[in-house]
């Protein structure tokens, strides 16, 4: 088990996290990705200016983790999440989950994102289009 | 005892800091730190109910009793993702 | 909108599939990679050696990925399978939905699969731990 | 008319072949051809229930009117992922 959470302030890049090689016991890998659309609240904009509360998001990422591992049977889980400024098209939040069974990984995956998106303390300034 | 608020975001722009200080008796629950707070800067008020609070890292409940140095996070609602 | 489906007989290369760049209207981004597990029905093997009716499986997968894109307003979808032996801890299934909201790429993820599982003429024979 | 019957993973096991023909009068369904080749080969009959049944590449329902040279392909319960 390699549980591991990363608030980054520089583009989230996928390879750094790739899993050399799954548990033997591994039959699922769901991966998220979140990414910046071009709108926000139907206004054009260049991107999201992410502000975050940054060592309560990394405890309270913790703490949903060990929440999703336990209630879920999983064998691993690794949650990303950037911060500072994310263009429109670059993911904005990674997570991995690694379980036996998908119906584990997927069920644990959506709770967690809603829970992340209500406990975790990080906040969108969404960038308009034709702000310098 | 003294207790020191932090604000993010909404909350950061409706106080006009980022941090306040609070003189309470010791023993204050943190529902009435609160009510202070919202006396003191009522233009937080509208946040009330859509908020959350925390005392360093971890969310509490209303009824929570500080402690002197308590730092009070207000934290309004997340949109993380 | 890039749809697409690939059997293969080699391993499945996740960067060979990348998105360069995804639409700007993409807001979620979800992979599901299955995973040759260490043990079949109680027993441990080295791999499952895939069987597959190629060209009526590559057909199916085809027709399930027009109506999930379809039923969900999806923006991109691929999905591979590997066929002939795949090691264990090796995927055999790697799918990737690309939509606005996360809601419709995960049901769009776990419908497909479903039915994957109940159409695609693809066939398994594991391969005992034991066995040269 | 001439229709062949084509056999994967478990059918192939029982039929004993990959493919067999069967000799069918025009107008045939795919159940009235199913019976002949449940009696030519009764060890399929235990798939009978689980298994599909395609005609090309699509699959068919039961009652499908088959043509002479279709290629019927005797899916056993199917295993991807």
């Amino acid at each position: 088990m390699s549980t591991q959470i990363e608030i980054v302030l520089t583009p989230i890049n996928r390879e750094q996290y790739a899993v050399k090689s799954p548990p033997h016991n591994a039959g699922a890998i769901v991966e998220f990705f979140g990414v910046v659309r071009e709108d926000e609240a139907g206004s054009a904009i260049q991107g999201i200016d992410y502000e975050a509360f940054r060592d309560m998001a990394e405890h309270q990422l913790q703490l949903l983790i060990q929440k999703a591992i336990g209630d879920h049977d999983l064998l691993d889980m690794l949650c990303v999440h950037r911060i500072g400024f994310v263009p429109v098209g670059a993911p904005s939040l990674y997570i991995r989950i690694t379980s036996s069974h998908r119906a584990e990984a997927f069920a644990a995956m959506t709770e967690f994102i809603d829970k992340l998106k209500k406990l975790v303390p990080i906040w969108k300034h969404p960038i308009p289009k034709d702000q310098e | 005892m003294k207790v020191s608020v932090r604000f993010y975001a909404m909350s950061r722009d409706l106080a006009g800091a980022s941090e306040r200080e609070l003189e309470l008796p010791s023993g204050t629950t943190l529902s009435i730190a609160l009510e202070q707070l919202f006396q003191d800067v009522p233009a937080l008020k509208v946040l009330r109910t859509s908020s959350l609070f925390a005392v360093g890292l971890d969310y509490v409940s209303h009824d929570t009793v500080l402690e002197a140095g308590n730092v009070i996070s207000f934290i309004p609602p997340v949109q993380g993702g």
